[in-house]
This record gives structure tokens, C-alpha cells and sequence, in this order.
């Protein structure tokens, strides 16, 4: 274990054209916590995370995992390097089984195995820790809006990552639906996990966050602690609006 | 020095031809994704269509292409909306195929209707050439190259202006936006296709004044417009006209200046390396990204 | 229902052990004729081009091909051993690969048919001529012209046109002959598949020995309708005569296009062997007039046989049977069939050894000419005619022997 | 990729299919236990197929032998396109280039440089494959048809090339393999020996695929196809399984040009590099099922058979029909036939209407 956080960000920025997408972001996660990265649409969030996992090469500056200088290293690299994302848009491996599809994230993955039948063996286990556990057999275009969110949970896990990238893993799941991802989410973090969370459900990233980062337009607005961040009137105007302040007035008083 | 004025003049006249002949098959593949290997049999029949009204009634060429592109404006439109719509969705190599196979049954059947023998259309004056110092220039070519620019030039019009246009252009970009706003997409490919091959058609009928042609010639004017459209960049149409003149240029040149018949080789490296180096093409940027990201 | 991989095994073992007792190997052929069409017919493989890029000459070549087998049936068929025995010629298309060819001589060999008919093209007919050897069969080609195929000791192989190496040749020979005033330089213009280059050089060596300076020699796709830059290239040169090795496409191209270019060279053209086809004028119209070409066979060919007459009556039988005047590829495919006729009379057997040796002896005047083989099996005992183009149709100019007019020289002069 | 710019391209690409086939349906899911016999049965049939074509040839005349061995010949490169035009998803236009490759160096290596035919063929395979290599690395990070229409212009470039060398390859004019005398290498092998040795390729060809199909490196080529992005996220170096995906295909194809140029002694460059071989095999892997081993396999069988008796029996038209089956096949079955049956087996839907809505507008 390095002393060094999970994962660093230097001025980090990729500009397409003229637009900066993402512009000098730099920050950190400390091991084992929560980082919620907020901000309106095309504020660049997802934009970051392509950054990180090497999907997008950085017009400027670095991204360090567990100290170590990952800039511009291939997806697959960062993955070995022990970082998992999930995808907004869900990208199951259509033409295999719910259970191939963690298969292959456990074959290739961080501590990749080489024979068949153990990395399915271990699927079944990553498809029970995340409640799919019954569907194994299934194709993946049959799953539900909420078991494919949890399939891309599963691809992810299977790489036995260090550091969890979590894009919009609740955006359109229902209100019952999301409490079982929040649990679940806990629970990896109890176990060590270091996570982000790109989310756009507030309720969501309150409950489980450490600290917050705020992206606006591509450059940080401002991070820190969720409460204290949440109540800064710059995130209140450029990202929540008035009501939500007034209604969370309301509610104290 | 003259020759090579006389390799550039003819090679720009025989680039814009071959420019008329891509836009369409540019145009088809930057809007719906469709590589249509049957675009060189659309030449072709374009060919037969002007050299039949010529032998048979004497009609000058530079007529009959209008009424080949009429002709294969409709056998366009029907095949695209009754049969290539039917598989337009399937991953690349489908339409690939379905595209190869009207192939076979197009120049198969010219084969069967007007024999394989080699045709030419007559004019009394295509063959004539003015002198410029000691350059020449022939007079169809010509005639030819201006009209296939202007015939570009107006395509881009009809795209960029027109209602007609700019809903091909909406449907290429994202279909289901465009069926939102009310656009038929299947009447938007039709008409694609159906432009794109009467503009081949009437190529054909120019390319059958300056040359010769037979069926079998097909399967190089698609060659030729894969190149080209590349270079171009994919729906293109500017892009189209400056590749075909580049590709003019480049084999006049290379015919002048390489031993043997390495000009040939000379067409696919170029494509090949702006593959490598420029997949979007040399003009702008193509519809959309060439590469793996990864 | 799903076997056990223990069943497998066993069917297995079992039909191993049962091939090991039969043995590999094919049945090989059938070796009696009677596989060979119906009895009391002589059966003829013929592979032809009938589709793909060759389908052109293919077809012309089946005309030939066809007709002969009208007319020898017409007389009660070949009179083989003191019987009449009736052709029987069973076309296959090759789709113009060779390829396909020589597979379809393997497959005319399984039904016993041992004597073939060459396919069209140089390069069809050597990939049949390995097979053809191979086989033990004999076949009597109609159009492989390329010398090449006569280098490699094939025995079985007899073509019954002169090679490649006349095309161009026999036009300088015309021009030495009969051309004043006498040019000096001769520019030579190729396409670059194996039969034109042989071509070209067959004429460069004839051009040097004739005491012409030759300029190198300028390659240029072969099929294609566009050599401008060829004719560029030479057109500073200032040739007396431009000769083309070409197709029927690329000898219009080049007439085309030294017009558009005003590549005019002070004597005129020769295009080996556009200008005999009838298209080459059909398509140029005025601008093919004078061009010279060179022809296997012209229909003032001197010489006649018992099946098609003189070359005129020849003429006249293509024309009432197809409507169109003859091709001198209908006149090699006919002259191959009928070689292969001969053969077999004189052999009195179908027997494909008896009947190769009759044709390696074969001596005999015909419609097409003189037909005798060298030790390699070409033609060479029979000039190849030069014609020229005069009021739109192809008149023989030499040899002069059986010439129809005199030649226009300068060509150019109009 | 949810970048804005390269946002929109991804979202249009799925819109328009871009990537190669996203078909829906589930191969033989396999659970962590599968009986021992279920993993065996295919190989048995392979071994079973073997003998019958070994008892077959017994049965056939010489010429015969040399038909099925056009059929052997179209297995071999079948399978070898389905490895990275069926698994991996890169439809290579320009799969005949190794073919082409393989024959000229076997030629060469024969009749220039003395080498026996076994030695060459061997090589021949090797080139090929560090050929797939050289061109891989750059073009494979094409996609969709960028990548068909590069393949395809290096492969009408070699045409070229060879062409343009006559010193070394005869150029337009063909080049010889010896194969009597004594410059002869190796003897000829006659309509027997190549009938055994096209077998042996296929055999070998179809091993591969059905290896591929079910080990961890098919596994990543599957992964690509469906989705290289989310592949790439899973720790597959996609570019190293890419190329070697092209080069293996590539290994193949050169055996068996190599193995054809010594069949047909004299061989031509416009045939060797001749673009409809490469479509011939696009077309047998697509009706056949692309993806799949048997559907290779099947389509290989039934277009050459097919063609072959069309070509015997309409020998005018026979093209002209070929045309027609093909546009009938795409629309009827545009995923292929085997995947066709795989998914109405699960879907219970066998109308070939109802298929056609399937990539319908």
C-alpha cells in the first residue's frame, strides 16, 4: 500500500477544436473514499472520466494512479493498473451471456486468470455479490434498465479494482431502485474500495459521498465537503437553482 | 515543360469527370453508410443508355445524359427504397454483399443486352482538340469537365439549400432526430441514392464520348470512387471534386513521370496513406470518426 | 441422440481401419471413351470464356468453335477408320480464370473426353496446357499466341495460329515492304499483360533488324481506355510510326486520344489486332481509316479444305449463321476444330495419342491458311496478314500475294 | 466515448450499425461446469467429417477430386476471413492479399530460389502473417468501412506491385513453378496429393476457428466486436488481439494461395489478387453465419457447390443467377443461417419475413 492517494489528477485538460471539455483540473482521492463529481450537463464530466481511464488522450497535464504517472496510457493499461469504470451509456457484450460478459473482465483483468471454467466459476460469485446471481444464462438485451446498470457494476468489479469509476450508474433508475445501488455502493466502500461517483441524483451523492467536485463548464468550480459545497451559492446558481435552496430552507426551519 | 502542361491539362479534365462520377457514391456512403459496389454498373448503364439514343436516333450525347440520369435517377429510387432499405441496419459487410450482388445482376444482364463488345459514342467534334501553344485541349473533355463542375457545384446547392436537401443531410447526421422532425427517412435515402446515381449515369454518358467503354469496365469506376470519396472525405462534395482532380492529377503525373505501370500502385498508396495519416479526408472533416478512438 | 465421445472414437477406428483397406487415392479416370457422349460421336471438351472479362473473344471463339462442328456434321460427320462419327463439342464456361480452365479439362478427362478445345487468352490456355499434359489428353488451341507456353516441352499442345512474337512483326515487315517514303523512327506502345509484351517484343527486334531506330518501349494498363500519357511521353519524340501491341480497347483509345492530343507521327498507325475487328472502325469512324493491323486470318487468306471451302465461303457462312462479318477469332476456332478433325481422320482412331502424333505430323492447306506444326507445336509455316483500313472496312495489303489493295502510305495523309 | 465531439460519432455509428454486426443472440452459454462429452463432441465430428472426405475421395474420378478440392480450399479461407471479419468484427476487403502473398513467395521461393514446396508453403504461411502484422498495426485502427475500402487498396496495390516487378514475379505474364525435370523441387502432387493436402488446410482451419470460438482469446475478439470501448475497460489490449486476429486469418489465407500456386503451376497476378476471391469468401462466412464455426463451414460448402453446379448447367447465366441468390440470401437471412436457426431456436420466431424487419429501415 502506497502512501500515495489512489488517484491524482495535475491540471488535467483535452480540448476539442476550439471547445475545452475539460480545462486544468487537478484534485485527489485519498485510499478508500467516496469523491462525487458533480455539474450540470456538458459541464465535462464524463469527458473526465474518459481522461482518467485512457479512453481520451489529455490535451494537458497528468493523472497519477497510486502515485505512478498514467497519463495517456491505454484503457487496458489503466485497468491492469487496478481502475474499473462503468460506461453512462451501458455497453453489455451483446453477443455473450450475462455471466461471459463478467467472464471476460476476470480474464483479462488485473490478476488475470487463464482458464475458462475458473473465470466463470468466479463470475457467478461477482454476479451474486451485485444480485444477478439468477440471471447468468440470460442475454444481456433482456435485462432490465436496472439489472443492466448492475451488469456494468459486475464487468466493473471483475477486474478486482482499487479504484471504481461510477458513471451515472442510477441516472433513470427509480426511487426503490437506486436505495439497492447506494447499498451496494457502501458496501464495496467498507471494503476499501476507492470510488467516484459522476451522478446527477443529489440524494445520491449526500448519502454516500466524502467530498464533492464540482465541474462547471470543464474547470472546477469548487470541491470539498458535500454539505458545505452544496450550500455554495456559485453551485447553488450555476447548477442547482433557487428552489432547491429554498425547499432545503424550508426543511430546517 | 509542354509535356507536362499537356499531362496536367489532361489530367484535371479527366479529374472531373471522374469527380462527377464519385460525389454521388461520396454523397450515398456519408449519408447512409452504404458503400453501393454498384456504382460503377450505374456508370456504365448510363454509357449504354446515351450511346443507344445516339446509334439508334442520333441523339448528341450531351442530351441523352439527361435522359440517362432521368433513367437511373428512378432505377436509384427503387432500388433503395424497395430493396436496400431492407437491409440497411445490417452490420457493414450486408450491405457490402447485397450491393455486390446487383453487381453481378447489372453488368450480367448489359452483358446479355448489349453484348460484351467494346462501344463508343460518336460525335463529330468530341474528338477535336483546341491548340494552345503546344498544348492541346480536347474539346469533349472539355465539355465534360466543365459540366461535371457545375453539375457538382449544383448538387452542393440542392444539399446545402434546398428543403429536399437539407433533409438528406438532417437524416445523414441522426435518423431518429430527423424522423422526429417529420423527415420520411426512407424517402430521404430513396432520394439520396436516386441522385447519386443519376449523376453516375450521366458521367457514363460522357465517359462512353471520350472513351470506350463495355461492361466489364464496370468494377474500376467503383475503385475509382472509393479512392476518390476517401480522399474526399465520406459525403463530402467539395471533398469529392478535389480528390477526383487530385486523382486526375496523380495519374497523369505518374503515368509521365514512373516507369512501367507503377501509376497504378500509385492510386492505392495514395488512399491507403491518407487512410493512415488523414482518415478523414484532406478537405474538412468526414461525417464521421474514422478511428478507434482507442 | 448426442453421441459419446467414446462412440466417436470407435466409428472412428472403425473407418480408419476400413480406409487403410481400401486405400487413399482417387478411382483415377475412366479409361474406355464410352463415358465420351453418345456412341458413334466423337466427343470434344471445350472450356470457353463466356462471362467475366474475356466474355467478348470467349463468344466469338464458341461461334467458331460451333460452326465447325455444323459443318463437319453437315458432310455425315468426321470420317474416322472408314466411319462417319459426328462432333460432339460440350462447351463449359471457364468464367474467364484460368483457374476454372484448367479444372474443367480435369473434369472433361474424368468423362474419358481426351480431346480439347483451347479456352480464349494466353494465360487460360497455358494453366490447360500443364493439365492437358498431365492427363495424357491433346488439345488444338484456338488463341494461346504467347511463346511463352511453347517454351516449357509441352508435347500436347498444338496451336494452329502464329505466335506472338508476328503481331507487330509481320506490320514492320508490311511497312519495310510496301511503305514509301521509308520512315526512320518507330515508337512502340504496349499494354502490360504477358501476351502484349511478347507482342512488343517480337516488333522492337523486327523494327531493329529492319534498321529503324526504336524508341523504348511504353507500357500502359491493360483494358484501359485512357494512354494519353503514353502518347505524351513519345510525342516528343516525333515518331514516323507509332505501333501499338493492344486489344480492341486500348487501339481505339490510342487513335482517340493522338487526335485529342495531336500526336500525329509522319507514316501512320499500326494496332496489331484492333483493326481487323470490325468495332475498331465502328467506333472511330473516320479516324480509324488507314490505321494498319494484323490479323491471324482475313477472308482473302489464300488456301481451302474439304469442310469450309476458301476463307471467302467461310465469310459467308459466319455471316448467314451469326450476321455479322467474321472475326479472325472465329476463323482460329474454327481452324483449331478443324485441325483436330484432320488429325483425327488421318489417325483414323479418336485415341488421344494416335490422334497427337497425327496432328505433330499434320501438313494441309485450309480455309485459314497452311496448318503444320513445329517440334514445339506452333504454327509458324503461315504468315500472319497486315490489313489496313480503308472506306471503313479492313482490305488486306500483305502479304502481297494475296493482297486486296494497295497500301495508303502515309497513312496519316488524309 | 462521451466526449461532445466524439459523442455524436459513437451515437450516429450505433445509428447506422457502423460497428460491425451487434447481433443479439446468446452462443451456446456455457456455465462453469459443462459435461465432458459436450466439449469433446465437436472434435469428434471434426475427426468423423475427416474420414468420410478421406473414404469419399476412394469414390471420386481424378477430376472430381479436383472440384471438392476447390471446395476444401474455400473452407480453409472461409474460416480464415471469419477470424477477423466473423469474430473480431473488421470486415477485410482485402483478405485476398495474403492469398496472393503466399502464392507469388511460394512461387518465387520455388522456381528463383530452389526451395522444395513444404519449405515454401511454410514460409509462405509465416509471411503472410508478418504481412498481417505490418498493415495491422496501422490499419487496424480503422473502423468499419475505413478499414474495408484500406485492406482493399492494399491489395489491389500488391496487385500492382507484382505486376511491376516482371525480373522477380513474370509480372502480367504469369510465373512457372517447376514441376518436371530437374529444376523440379518438389513432384508434383498430382489431383490426389492436393485433394489430401486442401483437406488437411481446412481440417486445420476449421480447428483453429472452433479453438478461437471457445478460448480466452476468442473470448477478447468477441469483446471487440461487440464493443471495443468497454473491451478496452475490461484490460484487453485490443490492439495486440487485433492484430493478432489479422495475422492469424493471415497465416491461413497464405497457406492456401501457397498451396494454390503450386496446384496451378502457372500463376497470373489479375487471379492471385483477384477481388472476387476475397468477396467469395465474405459471402460463404455471411449466409453461413459469421462469428460461428460452422456457418463458415456450411456457406463454403453450399455457394461453391452451388456455383460450381450452376456454372455446369447454365453456362450462360449462371452469374447472372449467382447475383440474384446472393441479394435473395442477404435479405432472407442477413444474419446468416446458422445464427438464423440458433435464434429462432430461442426466439421460437422461424418466419423469414419476420427476419427480414430485423435490419429493415
Amino acid at each position: 500500500m502506497s502512501s500515495a492517494p489512489v488517484l491524482e489528477t495535475k491540471g488535467l485538460g483535452r480540448r476539442f477544436g476550439g471547445l475545452k471539455a475539460v480545462d486544468d483540473v487537478s484534485f485527489s482521492v485519498p485510499e478508500g473514499e467516496v469523491l462525487g463529481v458533480i455539474g450540470p450537463n456538458g459541464a465535462g464530466k464524463s469527458t473526465f472520466i474518459n481522461l482518467v481511464t485512457g479512453h481520451i488522450k489529455p490535451t494537458s497535464g497528468h493523472v497519477l494512479i497510486e502515485g505512478q504517472d498514467m497519463t495517456g496510457a491505454k484503457p487496458w493499461a489503466i485497468a491492469h493498473a487496478g481502475v474499473a469504470r462503468t460506461f453512462q451509456i451501458v455497453k453489455p457484450f451483446r453477443g455473450m451471456s450475462v455471466r461471459e460478459n463478467v467472464a471476460v473482465g476476470i480474464l483479462y483483468g488485473r490478476k488475470g486468470v487463464a482458464r475458462m471454467s475458473q473465470a466463470l466459476e468466479q463470475a457467478d460469485e461477482v454476479l451474486k455479490e451485485v444480485g444477478l446471481g439468477s440471471l447468468g444464462d440470460r442475454a444481456p438485451g433482456g435485462l432490465s434498465v436496472a439489472d443492466a446498470r448492475r451488469l456494468e457494476f459486475a464487468k466493473a468489479l471483475a477486474l478486482r479494482p482499487r479504484l471504481l469509476l461510477l458513471d451515472e450508474v442510477m441516472a433513470g433508475l427509480r426511487h426503490s431502485e437506486i436505495e439497492p445501488s447506494l447499498e451496494l455502493i457502501k458496501e464495496l466502500k467498507s471494503r476499501g474500495l476507492t470510488i467516484i461517483v459522476v451522478e446527477h441524483v443529489m440524494k445520491a451523492i449526500l448519502a454516500i459521498s466524502d467530498q464533492v467536485l464540482v465541474l462547471h463548464q470543464g474547470k472546477v468550480l469548487t470541491s470539498g465537503d458535500p454539505r458545505t459545497v452544496l450550500s455554495d451559492p456559485r453551485v447553488i446558481e450555476a447548477y442547482l437553482g433557487q428552489r432547491y435552496v429554498q425547499r432545503r430552507e424550508r426543511g430546517e426551519s | 515543360m509542354s509535356q507536362f502542361l499537356q499531362a496536367t491539362i489532361y489530367g484535371l479534365l479527366q479529374g472531373g469527370l471522374l469527380a462527377l462520377i464519385a460525389v454521388g457514391f461520396s454523397l450515398v456512403w456519408g449519408v447512409m453508410n452504404v458503400v453501393n459496389l454498384a456504382h460503377g454498373s450505374f456508370v456504365i448503364l448510363g454509357a449504354y443508355i446515351g450511346w443507344k439514343l445516339n446509334s439508334a436516333m442520333g441523339l448528341d450525347p450531351f442530351l441523352g445524359m439527361l435522359v440517362a440520369a432521368v433513367v437511373l435517377f428512378a432505377v436509384g429510387y427503387v432500388l433503395q427504397r424497395w430493396l436496400i432499405n431492407l437491409v440497411i441496419n445490417g452490420p457493414i459487410f450486408i450491405t457490402l454483399l447485397l450491393t455486390f450482388g446487383l453487381d453481378l445482376l447489372i453488368v450480367q444482364g448489359m452483358n446479355i443486352a448489349f453484348s460484351a463488345d467494346y462501344r463508343s459514342i460518336k460525335t463529330s467534334y468530341a474528338g477535336d482538340s483546341l491548340a494552345l501553344g503546344s498544348v492541346r485541349v480536347p474539346v469533349g473533355r472539355l465539355l465534360a469537365f466543365v459540366i461535371a463542375v457545375i453539375v457538382t457545384f449544383a448538387l452542393v446547392a440542392l444539399v446545402n439549400r434546398t428543403r429536399t436537401g437539407l433533409s438528406i443531410m438532417a437524416t445523414g447526421m441522426d435518423r431518429g432526430a430527423a424522423r422526429l422532425m417529420g423527415i420520411r427517412a426512407r424517402h430521404a435515402y430513396a432520394l439520396t441514392f436516386a441522385i447519386a446515381a443519376a449523376l453516375a449515369g450521366m458521367a457514363g454518358t460522357m465517359v462512353g464520348t471520350v472513351g470506350t467503354f463495355n461492361p466489364a469496365a464496370a468494377g474500376g469506376f467503383t475503385l475509382l470512387s472509393f479512392v476518390i470519396a476517401v480522399l474526399g472525405g465520406l459525403g463530402n462534395m467539395y471533398g469529392a471534386l478535389v480528390g477526383g482532380l487530385l486523382i486526375g492529377l496523380v495519374e497523369a503525373w505518374g503515368g509521365q513521370y514512373l516507369p512501367g505501370t507503377w501509376v497504378n500502385a500509385l492510386a492505392f498508396a495514395v488512399l491507403v496513406l491518407v487512410l493512415i495519416f488523414r482518415p478523414s479526408g484532406l478537405v474538412g472533416r468526414a461525417y464521421y470518426a474514422a478511428r478507434q478512438e482507442v | 441422440m448426442k453421441p459419446q465421445p467414446k462412440s466417436v472414437s470407435v466409428v472412428a477406428v472403425i473407418a480408419a481401419s476400413a480406409l487403410l483397406a481400401a486405400g487413399c487415392g482417387s478411382k483415377g479416370e475412366k479409361t474406355s471413351t464410352e463415358g465420351a457422349g453418345k456412341s458413334g460421336t466423337l466427343a470434344i471438351g471445350a472450356s470457353m470464356s463466356l462471362t467475366g472479362k474475356l466474355a467478348r473473344e470467349g463468344e466469338l471463339t464458341k461461334e467458331g468453335y460451333q460452326l465447325c462442328q455444323d459443318k463437319v456434321n453437315a458432310k455425315g460427320g468426321a470420317d474416322i477408320g472408314g466411319k462417319k462419327v459426328k462432333l460432339d463439342i460440350q462447351f463449359q464456361d471457364d468464367t474467364s480464370k484460368p483457374d476454372t480452365a484448367a479444372q474443367l479439362v480435369d473434369q472433361f478427362n474424368d468423362k474419358g473426353v481426351k480431346l480439347i478445345l483451347s479456352s480464349y487468352g494466353s494465360a487460360n490456355t497455358e494453366a490447360q496446357a500443364a493439365v492437358i499434359e498431365r492427363n495424357g489428353q491433346v488439345m488444338a488451341d484456338s488463341a494461346g499466341a504467347d511463346n511463352k507456353i511453347f517454351e516449357k516441352g509441352y508435347k500436347r499442345t498444338f496451336a494452329v495460329l502464329s505466335p506472338a512474337t508476328e503481331y507487330a512483326a509481320s506490320i514492320v515487315k508490311a511497312i519495310k515492304e510496301l511503305a514509301q517514303p521509308q520512315p526512320k523512327t518507330v515508337a512502340i506502345l504496349s499494354a502490360d499483360d504477358g501476351f502484349s509484351k511478347t507482342v512488343a517484343e517480337g516488333g522492337a527486334a523486327a523494327a531493329k533488324e529492319a534498321g529503324y531506330t526504336v524508341l523504348p518501349t511504353q507500357l500502359f494498363p491493360n483494358g484501359t481506355s485512357d494512354v494519353s500519357s503514353a502518347l505524351t511521353k513519345v510525342k516528343g519524340q516525333k515518331p514516323d510510326v507509332i505501333i501499338g501491341s493492344v486489344h480492341l480497347v486500348e487501339g481505339v483509345a490510342i487513335v482517340k486520344q493522338a487526335k485529342e492530343l495531336g500526336v500525329v507521327p509522319s507514316g501512320g498507325f499500326g494496332e496489331t489486332v484492333a483493326p481487323p475487328t470490325p468495332d475498331f472502325a465502328k467506333t472511330l469512324g473516320k479516324d480509324a481509316e488507314n490505321v494498319l493491323g494484323s490479323s491471324q486470318w482475313t477472308d482473302s487468306t489464300k488456301g481451302s479444305d474439304k469442310y469450309f471451302g476458301s476463307a471467302k465461303d467461310y465469310a459467308k457462312d459466319i455471316n448467314a449463321k451469326y450476321g455479322h462479318a467474321p472475326d479472325y477469332h472465329d476463323a482460329e476456332a474454327s481452324a483449331a476444330c478443324l485441325a483436330l478433325v484432320m488429325a483425327a481422320e488421318k489417325a483414323g482412331s479418336t485415341d488421344a495419342d494416335k490422334v497427337r502424333d497425327a496432328l505433330a505430323g499434320l501438313d494441309t492447306e485450309s480455309f485459314f491458311g497452311h496448318i503444320k506444326f513445329n517440334d514445339k507445336g506452333q504454327n509458324v509455316y503461315k504468315p500472319m496478314s497486315v490489313i489496313q483500313v480503308q472506306g471503313g472496312k479492313a482490305v488486306t495489303v500483305w502479304p502481297t500475294d494475296s493482297a486486296e489493295a494497295k497500301m495508303i502510305w502515309p497513312g496519316t495523309k488524309k | 466515448m462521451g466526449s461532445p465531439a466524439t459523442g455524436r460519432h459513437t451515437a450516429t455509428d450505433e445509428a447506422r450499425g457502423t460497428r460491425a454486426d451487434a447481433t443479439e443472440i446468446v452462443g451456446s452459454s456455457r456455465s462453469a461446469h459443462e459435461p465432458v462429452w459436450r466439449r469433446w463432441l465437436p472434435w469428434g465430428l471434426l475427426v468423423l467429417g475427416a474420414l468420410v472426405m478421406l473414404g469419399l475421395q476412394s469414390q471420386l474420378y481424378s477430376g472430381q477430386e479436383r472440384t471438392v478440392s476447390a471446395i476444401f480450399m474455400f473452407v480453409a479461407l472461409a474460416q480464415g476471413w471469419n477470424i477477423i471479419g466473423g469474430f473480431t468484427g473488421y470486415a477485410s476487403f482485402g483478405q485476398v492479399v495474403f492469398f496472393g502473398l503466399g502464392g507469388y513467395f511460394t512461387a518465387v521461393a520455388m522456381s528463383h530460389w530452389g526451395l522444395n514446396f513444404w519449405v515454401s508453403l511454410a514460409a509462405s504461411g509465416v509471411v503472410a502473417a508478418l504481412f498481417g502484422v505490418l498493415i495491422g498495426l496501422p490499419l487496424l485502427r480503422l473502423k468499419g468501412h475505413y478499414f474495408a475500402i484500406a485492406t482493399l487498396g492494399v491489395a489491389e496495390g500488391m496487385r500492382e506491385v507484382v505486376n511491376n516487378v516482371p525480373g522477380l514475379t513474370g509480372g502480367g505474364a504469369g510465373i512457372s513453378i517447376p514441376t518436371v525435370g530437374n529444376q523440379a523441387t518438389t513432384h508434383y502432387l498430382g489431383n490426389d496429393g492436393f485433394y489430401l493436402l486442401y483437406l488437411v488446410l481446412a481440417l486445420l482451419a476449421v480447428a483453429v476457428g472452433m479453438l478461437v470460438s471457445r478460448n480466452k482469446f476468442g473470448f477478447a475478439l468477441r469483446a471487440i466486436h461487440q464493443d471495443e470501448d468497454a473491451a478496452a475497460a475490461v484490460g484487453i489490449n485490443t490492439t495486440r488481439a487485433k492484430v493478432a486476429a489479422f495475422a492469424l486469418s493471415g497465416l491461413l489465407t497464405g497457406l492456401v494461395g501457397s498451396t494454390y500456386a503450386f496446384q496451378q503451376v502457372t500463376i497470373f497476378p489479375e487471379r492471385l489478387f483477384d477481388v472476387d476471391i476475397t468477396v467469395l469468401m465474405v459471402v460463404m462466412v455471411v449466409i453461413g453465419g459469421s462469428g460461428t464455426v460452422l456457418g463458415p463451414l456450411l456457406g463454403a460448402v453450399a455457394l461453391q457447390y452451388l456455383s460450381e453446379w450452376l456454372r455446369q448447367n447454365f453456362t450462360e447465366v449462371h452469374t447472372f443467377i449467382l447475383g440474384g441468390i446472393i441479394i435473395a440470401a442477404v435479405i432472407l437471412l442477413p444474419q446468416g443461417a446458422v445464427n438464423y436457426v440458433r435464434e429462432a431456436r430461442q426466439s421460437g420466431e422461424w418466419s423469414l419475413l419476420a427476419n427480414v424487419r430485423r435490419y429493415r429501415l
